[in-house]
């Protein structure tokens, strides 16, 4: 018997993976301006859908307030760039700074249990929101532009913004890799089945879900700081609107909770739909809400889920599996 | 553009969404204009085609954002948005951050301007993004001209939100109000989305306040004006001043019995005497087709609309060659047009990048033809071409 | 497997109370490594909560707990499992989510801290030892309510315990897998785990502990030998019934 | 000062009825409804169609939209609900958001953007106001309150008392197991989404009597809507009653301490309540027990 | 009274139980006996209704109710104690078995003769369920079903959990039952206990009946022997 932590596929998927990466690399010297300004849109859609993921489909912890933290990097991004210090390192000293925040956040919301938090975090955005406009720089509900991003031309500006798009969605999906392989993924895993039960057994509870959370919140905010950098005007109330949760929410469940490959399934998927459907405008709006509830009735597991039991396919495995058994007509993916 | 004889113009405005009352008269208005268009225009001898690329923001910043992206990448030769800075502000960011022509109207330009990180004193920022209309001077103005029409005790209850709009005339009418003799009684910026009005209602009354203006979003005018009757205070009021919100009828409408005879101010209305120089239409030429067209009431979005569209054509035809990004942004630095909104003049504008425009002061009256309402004007100080028809109304009589 | 050393527990006037109800009154108890103690009493007797108050899912009301003469009583499950203290649940609590070698690696790798690879092997044995090898990679949500008896057993073991209660494991077992199970747990025995057994099924129990405790009403009735304890009048009349059949057979 | 009090405590009453759909269902049915706001705002539609049609008063036209609603209850039940609530507690809060959106959008296409109201339709009731002491309390928010209490008090008495009030809580725990009981846990499901769509229905009308609507008003609503609930506590109805007027509360005193502060009161307020609950009476406060997983795969205790 | 053939019940593609047939008589008290994961718990709750059947007929006095709900066969009077017990965790004692007499079906079983049946239910009366001990929870759900009356019980591990005393109790009651002319069809792990209730003895193995006979015509030996062979194959399967 032996544990075994790949597979055919996955090997596969990481000379796809590294292929995607280097095409993504090389792509400014061909691709149009277009196409680069949609794809950065795309590589902040998978940060978003990655780290609601991460927490809800691997920690359980429904967050309806992931906004705050959206919100927060884009404001620290603009305070920060204030300072005369370059946007772009604004950029992850914002972030940074936001994951610093939330660890006092987490200690008090990550008492809160299910539906609590999940309401609990929204009125905390709610909160972030009215703070922030109480500051004079942002001019209430006005709110102010990146304008320190005009000192760039205009094509080295999209080129450096595609490319921190880039750099950052491939870090924290790396780094999001390891962190659901390691000790605490599995751990995290356990806790959201049944926290007394993980206590029970030396799992660390708070501490594991303390992390998960602040990850979650600095990658969050880091796709609000690019989304800022990328659409330069910050206004309150669209950064902390909770249609951003909505949009994470629709494409972890469309692409698939809890599974690594579903949440950037379902960040491909609405990104296809916005750039295909949204002019439609009302109806685009009904289709979308419409496909996210079809889905759910007839895809709990998301599309991601039923690939996976369908065909028996895993691409990125973070779970393990043992081999050198006698094979069970029940279990899952061989 | 991409082929040498079409212009082409984005033009985005929020027709779904929260804010779809400003952009319910686009279509129509894009109708008009792109019928003018039909036949191309002509400018140095030679001629184009022109395509207008409508795109609705779904009352939505970050979708305004993208559309404008997505219609820079589609090479628009003028970018044109309008209506309520959650929709102008990152058209106009956008097309700043990618040299784009851009003009933008109906929002106070002070939440432009300064709201897009312009500070006062300082150089504009801006090189490519211009906007024209109405500002807290004109407000000031209008309000000054409007409340010396009824006899008060000059004491002014101000409700002014923390949004854009209320920010930027709180900073400049209150101070200017105070120094032509008006006490202002002003409880501090509220937040959009309260519901409760009693401590502002209180002090008001206290205070014997006899004006009231306020700045706020249609629900909040809704929801402060009924409590505000169920707390008696409208007995006192002799005028009722409201902006942002009343610039449509069903904004009225819904307030029953309390809506007639509550002022208002007006970017414009159906009797401006001017024409479009692109439709040739008259402003109740413009009015009644819509109405016969829809059935429903003229709105002053209509005009609004339509001046922009004037004001972005003009532009196209001063430029040297319409096709050149620079030109086109030379052309509307220099513009001095007469729309159906007026006159646009970004020579000599109160800030650079800024033409100021006419507020004027109306009032909801009972209607006299077939709809609920009329909309009437009560005075014409931000443009005196505009006729005065009725005389300002006391709230608080019969 | 790595060799247990010895450990001691104490508890010493333990009370419990849920609002008005007083489910443990006054209730000392002491075990080491070398005990295999068996826990008898009616329903509601307050078996499960004791077990709760000594392995931390709960708090005592009142009463002091110490572990090698340490006191543990506030010190949470998971610091005490990490010592060797480690229960089952009598409602099993699997991670329905994933797998059942995961759940039991999950166990492994966060108690005694040990490398991957070690806990690799440390739950595969469990498993092994469980008789659950053929379930391994099924998720823990399908299997059935025995198999999840099992895997709470499996899961206890990989934390690689020095202390272990047990909390109704043998109920609904046919009496083959009981004696299977019985010989589980004393291979567990001679391993060197100290043993608490809360079991209804009398007649499995007393092949495997040394010592009967008899609990009522949140005391201990009686405690001592098993036959002498299950000879004991007032046990008789509180959890026999009288009748004696489910004894010895 | 008493006046402030006294219009908290009748808009308190107001945020209770607008809440008391939701609680319903997110204490009873276990489903966090998001479309509650949307849904809102569809009746206060249905209302004002039909009293602008038929000249009707509004109180009446809301009589004739109960049984609509209901029936709109029982198809939603039976086409999104029920399938939903059997993928665990996550997947009804997507479908549910995604119905909003559908609502929202479908409202637009047919009203379009202009913001309405029901008020009008009251005459001067919506303003007119008795004067008390000094106090000036309004009649519509006093109709308002008393129609919360009513209804609550209603819903709380069918709940605790009657068979019926049991099988809707048990069918909401565990529909299989009510099954073995004997429960025929589709019609008890189908009633009880069928009244929770009656108090919606009561809720969109005082909603748009005491404002204004439009198409998109629905989500503004939802997150007081929440705020009482769960200040409320789960212990029973009659504490989103509270909820309601403890949040109202929490707004006014937040708004004399600053003018921007009537949201971040209520914000505070709910957050505070949330804390209190945890650190000071875990176990007569503690939600656990309204998300206890459903039995599925977990044997219940 | 009830007429069980060619059952089938999957979970996806797995079959749990395979090709079951069995004739109940009125009266009948039946012990299905098996080895762990033999699809006992499966078959129980196909027949109540609370699974699905793929393929196969059920009869209950001679109606058909292959696919009828389970609510309706607790009206008929068809009622499952269900394994793990399944109460309604944050409501009472008391309102969990009032709940069982939702069908009114009429008959002797009555709040008071339930208490006094399990008489440590009394104290707990207005306790909410989720907080009982093991044993407790256990009579609480037998209480449940017996309150709808019904004429033919079943009862998936009917002793788990409860301490010898209530055990007795139990069945006492179940006696009481048994000579009312209650059909009964029970899953008891207690092989001697078993035998000495039920009239007949099922046995199943991997999802199939291998024995059915009259406790009379077996013996503890030949029941072993049928589940037996389950040993063999699915614990020394592997290492
Ligand atoms: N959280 C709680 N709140 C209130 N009462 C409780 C709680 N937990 C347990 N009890 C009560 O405490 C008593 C003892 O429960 P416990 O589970 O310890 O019994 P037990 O001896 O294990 O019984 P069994 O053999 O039936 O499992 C029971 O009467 C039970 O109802
Ligand atoms: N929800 C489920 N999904 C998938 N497989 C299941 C499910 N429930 C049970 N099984 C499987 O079906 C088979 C039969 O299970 P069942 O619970 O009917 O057995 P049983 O004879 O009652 O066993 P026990 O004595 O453990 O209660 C087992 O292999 C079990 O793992
Ligand atoms: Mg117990
Ligand atoms: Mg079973």
């Amino acid at each position: 018997m032996k544990i075994k932590r790949s597979n055919a596929y996955s090997k596969v998927t990481l000379y796809v993976v590294a292929a995607v990466f280097i095409a993504l690399i090389l792509l400014p010297s061909f691709a149009s301006n277009n196409v680069m300004e949609r794809l950065t849109v795309l590589f902040i859609y998978i940060i978003m859908a990655a780290m609601w993921n991460t927490l809800a489909g691997f920690g359980g912890l429904i967050s309806i307030g992931q906004q705050l933290f959206f919100g927060l990097g884009a404001y620290a991004t603009i305070r920060i760039t204030n300072m005369a210090i370059s946007p772009f390192v604004a950029l992850l000293i914002a972030a940074c700074l936001v994951g610093l925040l939330s660890w006092p956040i987490s200690t008090f919301m990550l008492r809160l249990k299910a539906g609590e938090f999940a309401i609990g975090m929204w009125v905390l955005a709610s909160i972030g929101h009215l703070l922030v406009n109480l500051d004079p720089l942002i001019q209430g509900e006005t709110g102010i532009s990146l304008i320190a991003l005009n000192q760039y031309a205009i094509e080295s500006r999209r080129l450096l913004i595609y490319f921190a798009a880039l750099v950052s969605m491939s870090g924290l999906l790396l780094g999001l890799f390891y962190l659901l392989r390691s000790k605490a993924g599995i751990a995290m895993q356990a806790i959201r089945d049944n926290e007394e039960a993980a206590d029970s057994i030396g799992v660390d509870a708070e501490k594991v879900k303390k992390w998960f959370f602040i990850f979650a919140a600095f990658g969050t905010a880091l796709a609000g700081a690019l989304w800022l950098a990328q659409a330069s005007s910050f206004q309150p109330k669209t950064y902390f609107s909770v249609q951003w949760t909505a949009y994470m929410i629709f494409m972890v469940l469309v692409g698939g909770l809890g599974r690594f490959e579903g949440a950037i399934l379902g960040a491909l998927l609405f990104f296809v739909v916005e750039t295909w459907f949204a002019a439609t405008g009302v109806w685009y709006l009904v289709g979308l809400g419409a496909v996210a509830m079809l889905c759910s009735l007839f895809f709990p597991k998301g599309i991601w889920g039923v690939i996976e039991t369908r065909l028996s396919i895993t691409l990125i495995p973070v779970g393990y599996q043992v081999t050198g058994l006698k094979p069970d007509s029940h279990s899952k993916n061989k | 553009a991409a082929d040498d004889d079409t212009i082409r113009i984005g033009f985005i405005s929020p027709r779904t969404g929260p804010l779809a009352s400003f952009g319910k008269t686009d279509g129509f208005v894009l109708t008009q204009a792109r019928q003018a268009l039909a036949n191309g225009m002509t400018v140095g001898g030679k001629h184009y085609q022109v395509e207008i690329i409508d795109r609705d923001s779904q009352s939505d910043p970050a979708r305004a954002s993208q559309l404008a992206k997505e219609l820079i990448n589609q090479d628009v030769d003028l970018m044109l948005a309008i209506s309520t800075p959650e929709v102008i502000n990152p058209v106009a960011d956008a097309s700043e951050a990618a040299g784009i022509p851009f003009m933008s109207t109906v929002m106070p330009w002070e939440a432009w301007y300064y709201g897009r990180g312009a500070k006062p004193g300082e150089e504009s920022p801006f090189k490519w993004t211009y906007h024209f209309g109405f500002g807290a001077g004109e407000f000031y103005k209008t309000y000054i001209s409007q409340w010396s029409l009824i006899d008060t005790n000059k004491k002014v209850g101000v409700m002014y939100p923390n949004d854009a709009d209320g920010n930027a005339i709180r900073a400049v009418l209150a101070p200017r109000l105070a120094k032509a003799g008006y006490t202002v009684i002003d409880p501090g910026a509220y937040e959009t989305g309260t519901s409760d009005f009693s401590s502002q209602i209180a002090l008001f009354k206290r205070e014997g306040v006899d004006i009231i203006n306020s700045f706020p979003i249609p629900p909040d005018f809704a929801a402060f004006w009924r409590q505000s009757a169920q707390q008696g205070l409208h007995r006192q009021i002799k005028i009722i001043q409201i902006a942002k919100t009343g610039l449509f009828p069903s904004d009225i409408e819904v307030l029953g019995s309390l809506g007639p005879k509550i002022a208002s101010a007006a970017y414009w209305h159906k009797t401006f005497p001017y024409t479009s120089p692109l439709t040739g239409l008259s402003g109740e030429q413009l009015a009644d087709m819509w109405e016969t067209e829809t059935g429903e009431q003229w709105t002053q979005q209509l005009g609004a609309t339509l001046s922009l569209l004037d004001a972005g054509t003009e532009a196209l035809k001063q430029a040297n060659d319409p096709l050149s990004r620079t030109a086109v942004r030379d052309a509307i630095s220099q513009l001095n047009v007469t729309t159906i909104g007026g006159q646009v003049d970004f020579t000599s504008g109160p800030v650079p990048n800024v033409a100021s425009g006419p507020i004027i002061g109306a009032q909801w009256v009972k209607g006299t033809g077939q709809f609920k309402l009329d909309y009437v004007i009560t005075e014409n100080v931000t443009d005196p071409n505009v006729p005065v028809t009725h005389k300002l109304l006391q709230y608080n009589t019969k | 497997m790595i060799l247990t050393p010895y450990s001691q527990l104490q508890a010493t006037g333990i009370h419990k109370s849920f609002g008005s109800v007083q489910v443990l009154n006054g209730i000392d108890f002491s075990m080491d490594t070398n005990d295999a103690i068996g826990i008898v009493g009616p329903n509601g007797a307050g078996k499960s909560t004791l077990l709760s108050v000594l392995s931390g899912a709960q708090a005592p009301t009142s009463g002091q707990i110490t572990l090698n003469n340490k006191d543990i009583t506030r010190i949470p499950a998971r610091e005490r499992a990490k010592q060797g203290l480690v229960r089952t649940h009598q409602i099993p609590k699997p991670f329905s989510g994933i797998t059942v070698f995961e759940n039991v690696f999950v166990a492994a790798i966060h108690s005694a801290t040990s490398s991957r690879e070690t806990a690799y092997d440390i739950a595969l044995e469990s498993i092994k030892l469980c008789g659950m090898l053929p379930l391994a990679n099924r998720e823990a949500d399908s299997i059935g309510l025995l198999d999840r008896k099992r895997l709470e057993l499996a899961r206890a073991l990989a934390t690689q315990p020095k202390l272990l209660f047990l909390d109704e494991i043998g109920g609904g077992l046919t009496d083959a897998e009981a004696l299977q199970l019985v010989d589980t747990i004393l291979t567990l025995r001679e391993r060197g785990i100290g043993i608490v057994w809360i079991e209804h099924i009398v007649h499995i129990l007393l092949r495997v502990v040394k010592t009967l405790i008899c609990m009522d009403s949140g005391q201990i009735i009686a405690q001592g030998h098993p036959d002498d304890v299950m000879s004991n009048k007032q046990v008789m009349k509180a959890y026999m019934g009288g009748t004696d059949h489910a004894v010895g057979e | 000062m008493m006046n402030s009090l006294v219009q908290a405590i009748l808009l308190g009453g107001y945020y209770a009825l607008v809440a008391c759909g939701l609680a319903f269902m997110f204490q009873v049915m276990r489903i966090i409804n998001l479309a509650h706001g949307s849904l809102a705002i569809l009746s206060a539609y249905l209302v004002w169609e039909i009293t602008d049609a038929l000249a009707l008063s509004p109180f009446v036209s809301v009589l004739m939209i109960l049984p609509i609603m209901a029936i709109i209850g029982l198809l939603l039940q039976r086409v999104i609900l029920e399938r939903a609530t059997k993928g665990g507690e996550l997947l009804p809060v997507l479908t549910t958001f995604g119905l909003a959106i559908v609502i929202d959008n479908l409202l637009f296409q047919q009203f379009g953007a202009n913001t309405r109201s029901l008020s009008p339709y009251l005459g001067d009731l919506s303003w007119e106001s008795y004067e008390i002491f000094g106090l000036w309390i309004g009649k519509l928010p006093v109709i308002v309150l008393i129609t919360a209490i009513v209804v609550i008090g209603g819903l709380d008495l069918i709940l605790r008392f009657t068979p019926l009030g049991r099988q809707i809580r048990a069918t909401a725990f565990d529909p299989d197991t009510a099954g073995l009981v004997g429960i025929d846990a589709r019609k008890i499901a189908g009633i009880s989404a069928a009244i929770a769509m009656m108090t919606v229905a009561i809720s969109g009308t005082a909603l748009g009597l005491r404002g204004t609507f439009d198409a998109y008003a629905g989500g503004p609503q939802l997150l007081f809507a929440f705020e009482a609930t769960i200040i409320g506590g789960a212990s029973s109805l009659w504490g989103v009653f509270l909820g309601g007027i403890i949040l109202a509360i929490a707004q006014s005193i937040g708004a004399l301490i600053h003018p921007q502060g009537f949201l971040l009161g209520g914000h505070f307020m709910f957050l505070i309540f949330l804390f209190a609950r945890i650190y000071f009476n875990r176990d007569v406060f503690t939600l656990k027990h309204w998300f206890a997983k459903r039995n599925k795969g977990e044997i219940t205790a | 009274m009830l007429s069980v053939s060619n059952l089938d019940v999957r979970y996806g593609q797995f079959r749990a139980v395979q090709g079951v047939s069995m004739e109940i008589a009125k009266g009948d008290v039946v012990s299905l006996i098996g080895a762990n994961g033999a699809g006992k718990s499966t078959l129980l709750r196909a027949i109540a209704g609370a699974l699905p059947i793929h393929s196969g007929r059920l009869l209950f006095k001679q109606q058909e109710i292959t696919n009828t709900s389970s609510s309706s066969r607790v009206q008929q009077g068809l009622s499952l104690v269900p394994e793990g017990r399944r109460l309604f965790s944050d409501m009472t004692v008391e309102e969990n078995l009032l709940l069982g007499s939702t069908v009114k079906r009429s008959g002797d079983w009555n709040i008071e003769r339930i208490f006094s049946t399990f008489p440590n239910l009394v104290k707990r009366r207005h306790a909410k369920t989720g907080n009982l001990s093991g044993g407790e929870q256990q009579a609480t759900a037998i209480g449940r079903a017996l309150m709808s009356n019904p004429d033919f019980l079943i009862l998936d591990e009917v002793s788990l959990g409860l301490s010898p005393l209530v055990v007795n109790q139990v069945y006492d009651s179940m006696e009481s039952l048994k000579d009312a002319g209650t059909t009964i069809l029970l899953v008891e792990q207690d092989l001697e206990r078993a035998m000495r209730f039920s009239k007949r003895t099922i046995c199943m193995l991997e999802g199939r009946v291998v024995l059915d006979k009259l406790t009379s015509d077996t013996n503890k030996e030949e029941i072993t022997q049928a589940y037996f062979g389950l040993h063999q194959s699915s614990k020394q399967e592997v290492s």
